[in-house]
């Protein structure tokens, strides 16, 4: 499988989900092809990568993420991920993948108790996950809208993340450097935006890619986001 | 019928965004002595006699409580017929 | 309920007619007039019913029957050739080109907002979203204009924190962005808050559904929420009277907003919508189940019968009445043929959306409401005739006095402001206090709070003059080029002081916004906020409101299709200021061709498209440096008016402008200034205007738009201008690290765009 | 030192619908029985000893709850110095 649209994406649909649709517009504007999951089916064949989208699905009711991770759906997503396939949870899809414990720690509220939706600077970092190729220290430009992005977990877990570079984006000052407090507007702790699991198939980010892909407001600075799987996906498909 | 009360509660070393907020907040309207304040979740079920605190346990751990960062204690209150009859009639005058 | 009303059981569950004693003190209780209730009775041809005394009073409320605004609304014109929808339905539509078409409407949500803001304004939004679904329309952009009174005031704070947060809540939950919106902090709005969301939603135009009942046998159909107490006496009784200490009795009736159930019947609605499985379908309002079944067998012609027991209640011994004009939220009615029935309960099902028949369509012209747990023969506890019920409400014609202020206030001498010469250090700490205030500075603590770019269709983020959407099926069909541009403008100082005036300045200040993003106005919504009507003043005001609206909406041909009145938005006997809100739509041809604000390079020429005049009344100028609110509002040319944005528009769409930029509160020093924060660079600027300094930098003056312009445009914009016959002047040149305007002001870019952007977050947090 | 539990709960007929939607994650999850289940908030207010019940209804009314929606109730702990200690070493070892 040699061109990008062989390669076939699905994105999970939960009750209340709301960024599906933009997920399913970015990967086609990028030349993927891209289908709806409903949450309650349990087939994932056929899909090369999965994508656990944002939104507020049951609301967020309980503790964002709590509920959606019973789906039926994510039963097949844990096997899958734990296959070595990808999947890449955005803001409630990042709740849902640790919520589901496919991720170290958990999402709580904004530090100021506000809902945050701003761009924001990201630092790639030196990383082990496959759904970023990006020299580390690259800052990219990415947008943010989240109430519970305040990333947190305890220290031995912190010091796993670092270990096993599973921090994969953290935010920062537009020149790529960190404030002496923190640079997360969120409160996040190492100002940490995204992760990846230890073999770093599996990827969660607040901040959302998909809607900065097609250039509507004038940035295409998601993309790399989702471009750089394809051959990865392909090498796991064994096609 | 059965009550159960469940504290949700973070964990040690857990931040608490919205009680360091409104233990400012207090700060601010000129309270002194306020030392600590957590603000956490506190679930009311109603059950039938059949749901038992064990089964109460399980539905913690697996969905009402998120074990790593949150700590919970169930409370369990049995009510009797009486009980539940002036439940009732309170209810029936609170409308 | 309120002790008040608290009616034996007994007699309210049954439909024997009341004493008629009684039944005239519960009338004036439930807020009808004695008139009104003999009104009931001549309908009735009885007397009523509990249940149906119930009906008639929300049905004849003023919020749900508009019975003081009725006659004066007529003078609004709906036609037009895009518009496929006018007033009379949910929301209006127009069609936007190659079959699509958009719906829109703005509804107040204040009297509850000023109870509970969070959950006030919440609720507001899901109505709105609502009455555009209803539709079939696919919600893709919100807007909110909001009024409270100072932020030095906690309540006020508390208010606006509270407001903001509910919309935000709401709109983020749902996934709908909310795009832009408008605020003012002013005195008057002190004890009332005004909420206004302005919402519209995006369909082929072959999906088009309307409210309207028909085929008897067919089924009627409740979806979504269950029905609780909440809202009983809630939207509609609130905003039916002023607002005093008894308000403080109407607590219980805050509504709690569930804005996951309405994700859900968005999808489940749209797809039985496209299915054509639903003949009908409207949404539960004010007034709950009562209003929309009677509006909906009114429009048909048909009747309707519905038996309240298989309502699904969240509470237990709800009596009829309550069940029928609950206001508990996200519950929508449809009509469905039985033989699709089991078609919609099977989607409704694969969503986890409640869905229950709770009566039929009948040919017998009546509205029938039965309880099914009394005995049979004494189960039926109303029994209207639909239409008269829907459209009978009376009509009134209030007296009208003009204000005795209005002359005292234009009278006013305002030579006194301009007479003494100011220091640039002076001009330059006014400018600074000027867009650090209240009402100018930057709202970004505002729209951070709400999603603006979920469904991925945001060209333009908030801060622009105008909102601009992409015409797009975003994940389910391909983008187009095009685009929907939208605003909300109303400055209610304006009104206060020239009502007629203050309006068309509404109208006009909104369809300028659209012409600096190359859009053209197609039609507005608006949403009416004014006093006690019964107040000849308060009318008075109405009126003029009204006709200046409908005027220059003539003069323009732009149609008015959708809106909302909300009076009695007074406390302790002070109305607020007159607030006829415009909700604007326009179309973007391409939305690669759309300009922002922001002054983009160096050496770009500025050229100031309209002329200043000395026009300080009613300014925040005024206001701020000397706490004064009077004078006469800016002068409206509407053939200037007109002029100006046509130049402005055809120039963006030719691709000839770098930026555009209206001029509104503050002048044009503050336009400037905002043009330079939001490009990072400065400019260097001369206002040969020949006024005095005060008047050139800070006169609100109408029909201006500040452009710039890149060297080698520069004569072919001159020579449309002067072909159009617009008055403009060359001004200066982008460049630099400060604002700079010869001989008045001189400051640092960084400073004013740090005064500008954190005044309102330091506002919102004092103590 | 005292301690404060302050039980914010929504009014009779304030509609939760977070109780609801996990009412119904239970339904879902096989568990029967279930009649009711609501999710309030729960505070737990570390004061000194110099703030009195009145001073923390007063919070309530003033930031803790909202008056117009909510009802609040509150429990006072005050601690025994061997109490203190115990929670002391409690937090020592937690850190
Ligand atoms: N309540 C609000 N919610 C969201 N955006 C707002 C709100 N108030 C103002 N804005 C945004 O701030 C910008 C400036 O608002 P305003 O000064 O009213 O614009 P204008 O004077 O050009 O009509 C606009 O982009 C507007 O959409
Ligand atoms: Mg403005």
């Amino acid at each position: 499988m040699s061109r990008v649209e062989d390669l076939r994406f699905g994105v999970v649909t939960f009750p209340g989900s709301n960024c599906e649709q933009d997920a399913v517009h970015a990967l086609r504007h990028l030349g993927y092809q891209a289908d709806y999951i409903w949450h309650q089916d349990t087939d994932l064949n056929g899909f090369d990568a999965v994508v656990l989208p944002g939104g507020f699905s049951y609301g967020d009711y309980l503790r964002c993420g709590a509920v959606a991770r019973f789906s039926p759906v994510m039963a097949e997503v844990v096997g899958y991920a734990e296959s070595g396939r990808p999947v890449i949870g955005i803001c409630n899809g990042f709740q849902v993948l640790t919520e589901a414990h496919l991720l170290p720690g958990a999402l709580i509220r904004n530090k100021g108790l506000k809902f945050l939706c701003q761009n924001v600077h990201l630092r790639v970092e030196e990383s082990v996950c496959k759904w970023v190729d990006l020299p580390a220290g690259t800052v990219l430009d990415i947008p943010i809208s989240h109430n519970e992005g305040n990333y947190i977990c305890d220290e031995e877990t912190l010091a796993g993340l670092q270990e096993n570079a599973q921090i994969v984006l953290r935010y920062c000052e537009p020149d790529g450097s960190r404030l002496s407090g923190g640079s997360a507007p969120n409160g996040a702790l190492d100002d940490i935006a995204g992760i990846c699991n230890q073999r770093g198939n599996v990827f969660g980010l607040m901040p959302h890619p998909e809607r900065v892909t097609d250039g509507v407001s004038g940035s295409k600075a998601g993309s790399v986001v989702f471009t750089a799987i394809a051959t990865y996906a392909r090498e796991v498909a064994g096609r | 019928m059965k009550q159960y009360k469940i504290f949700v509660t973070g964990k040690q070393g857990i931040f608490d965004p919205a009680g360091e907020t409104a233990r400012h907040a207090l700060d601010n309207l000129g309270y002194i002595g306020i030392e600590n304040l957590r603000i956490d979740k506190y679930i009311q079920l109603d059950t039938s006699d059949t749901v038992t605190a064990e089964m109460v346990k399980e539905m913690c751990e697996k969905l009402l409580a998120n074990p790593v960062i949150e700590d919970f204690l169930i409370e369990e209150t049995v009510m009797t017929v009486a009980e539940e009859a002036a439940e009732q009639t309170k209810a029936e005058a609170d409308e | 309920m309120t002790e008040e009303t608290r009616i034996p059981a007994a007699i309210a569950d049954s439909i024997e007619t009341l004493d008629p004693e009684l039944a005239a003190q519960v009338a004036v209780q439930l807020g009808l007039t004695l008139d009104e209730y003999q009104g009931v009775i001549a309908v009735q041809g009885r007397v009523p019913s509990l249940t149906e005394l119930y009906i008639y009073s929300l049905m004849w409320s003023e919020h749900c029957s508009y019975k003081h605004s009725k006659k004066q609304l007529r003078n609004f014109s709906s036609e037009g050739e895009h518009v496929l929808q006018g007033p009379g339905e949910n929301a209006g539509v127009i069609s936007v080109g190659d079959g699509w078409a958009v719906a829109f409407k703005m509804e107040s949500h204040n009297h509850p907002s000023a109870i509970e803001p969070y959950e006030g304004a919440a609720t507001g939004v899901g109505g709105i979203i609502r009455d555009i679904f209803t539709m079939g329309a696919r919600p893709i952009a919100c807007m909110d204009s909001l009024r409270f009174g100072t932020l030095d005031k906690p309540r006020q704070r508390y208010l606006f924190d509270g407001a903001v947060a509910g919309i935000g809540s709401y709109g983020n939950c749902l996934g709908v962005p909310t795009v832009g919106g408008e605020v003012y902090f002013e005195e008057a709005y002190e004890g009332n808050c005004l909420i206004n969301a302005f919402a519209i939603g995006l369909m082929r135009e072959e999906h088009l559904t309307r409210a309207v009942g028909s085929g008897p046998g067919n089924l009627v159909v409740l979806i979504g929420s269950s029905t609780g107490r909440d809202g009983i006496g809630g939207a509609s009784v609130l905003a039916s009277q002023e607002f005093d200490e008894a308000a403080e009795n109407k607590r219980p009736a805050v509504q709690v907003g569930d804005p996951f159930e309405e994700k859900l019947l968005i999808e489940v609605c749209l797809e039985l919508l496209k299915r054509g499985l639903f003949v009908a379908l409207g949404d539960l309002g004010a007034a709950g189940l009562t209003s929309s079944a009677s509006e909906m067998a009114s429009r048909g012609g048909v009747g309707i019968d519905i038996d309240v027991r298989k309502v699904p209640q969240r509470e237990t011994a709800m009596q009829p009445f309550e069940i029928m004009v609950s206001e508990s939220q996200e519950r929508m009615l449809a009509v469905v043929k039985p033989k699709d029935f089991a078609a919609v309960e099977e989607v409704c099902k694969r969503w986890s959306v409640a869905c229950t028949a709770i009566g039929t369509i009948t040919d017998t012209g009546r509205f029938v409401v039965r309880d099914s747990s009394l005995p049979v023969g004494s189960d039926i506890v109303a029994d209207m005739p639909a239409e008269m019920l829907a459209t009978s409400a009376p009509e009134y014609d209030p007296p009208m006095a003009r204000p005795a202020y209005l002359d005292e206030l234009q009278q006013a001498d305002l030579s006194w402001l301009t007479k003494e010469e100011k220091s640039i250090e002076t001009l330059n700490s006014e400018l600074l206090t000027l867009l650090g205030s209240a009402n100018i500075c930057s709202r970004e603590w505002i729209w951070r709070q709400y999603d603006h770019q979920v469904q991925a269709n945001t060209v333009l983020l908030p801060g622009a003059d105008a909102a601009v959407l992409r015409i797009s099926d975003t994940g389910r069909g391909s983008a187009t080029n095009r685009g929907i541009a939208m605003s909300t403008d109303c400055n209610g100082r304006y009104c206060y002081l020239d009502p007629y005036v203050g309006a068309q300045i509404a109208l006009a200040e909104s369809a300028r916004n659209l012409a600096c993003v190359g859009a053209a106005p197609a039609a507005i919504t608006d949403c009416l906020n004014f006093g006690n009507p019964e107040k000849p003043e308060v009318f008075y005001t109405f009126h003029k409101a009204i006709m200046g609206l409908s005027d220059a909406c003539r003069y323009y041909g732009i149609p008015v299709i959708s809106g909302n009145v909300s009076f009695y938005n007074e406390s302790f006997g002070n109305a607020i200021y007159p607030t006829p809100v415009v909700g604007m739509v326009g179309i973007v041809d391409d939305i690669s061709q759309i300009v922002t604000g922001a002054f983009k390079q160096q050496g770009d020429t500025i050229i100031l498209v309209g002329q200043t005049e000395d026009e300080l009344g009613g300014s925040e100028y005024l206001k701020v440096l000397y706490g004064q609110v009077t004078g006469r509002p800016p002068l409206l040319d509407l053939e200037l008016e007109g002029d100006v944005q046509r130049v402005v528009r055809e120039a963006v769409r030719d691709g000839l402008l770098q930026s555009a930029h209206d001029c509104s509160e503050g002048g044009i020093a503050i336009t400037l200034a905002e043009c330079c924060i939001a490009g990072g660079i400065g400019a260097l600027v001369d206002l040969d205007d020949e006024l005095p300094a005060v008047a050139s930098l800070f006169s609100e003056t109408q029909s201006r738009i500040v452009v710039s312009v890149s060297e080698e445009q520069v004569s072919e914009l001159i020579t449309r201008l002067q072909q159009a016959q617009v008055p403009y002047s060359v001004i200066g040149e982008i460049g630099g690290e400060s604002l700079s305007i010869e001989g008045k002001l001189e400051v640092p870019i960084a400073q004013i765009a740090c005064t500008f952007s954190q005044s309102l977050e330091k506002m919102v947090k004092q103590r």
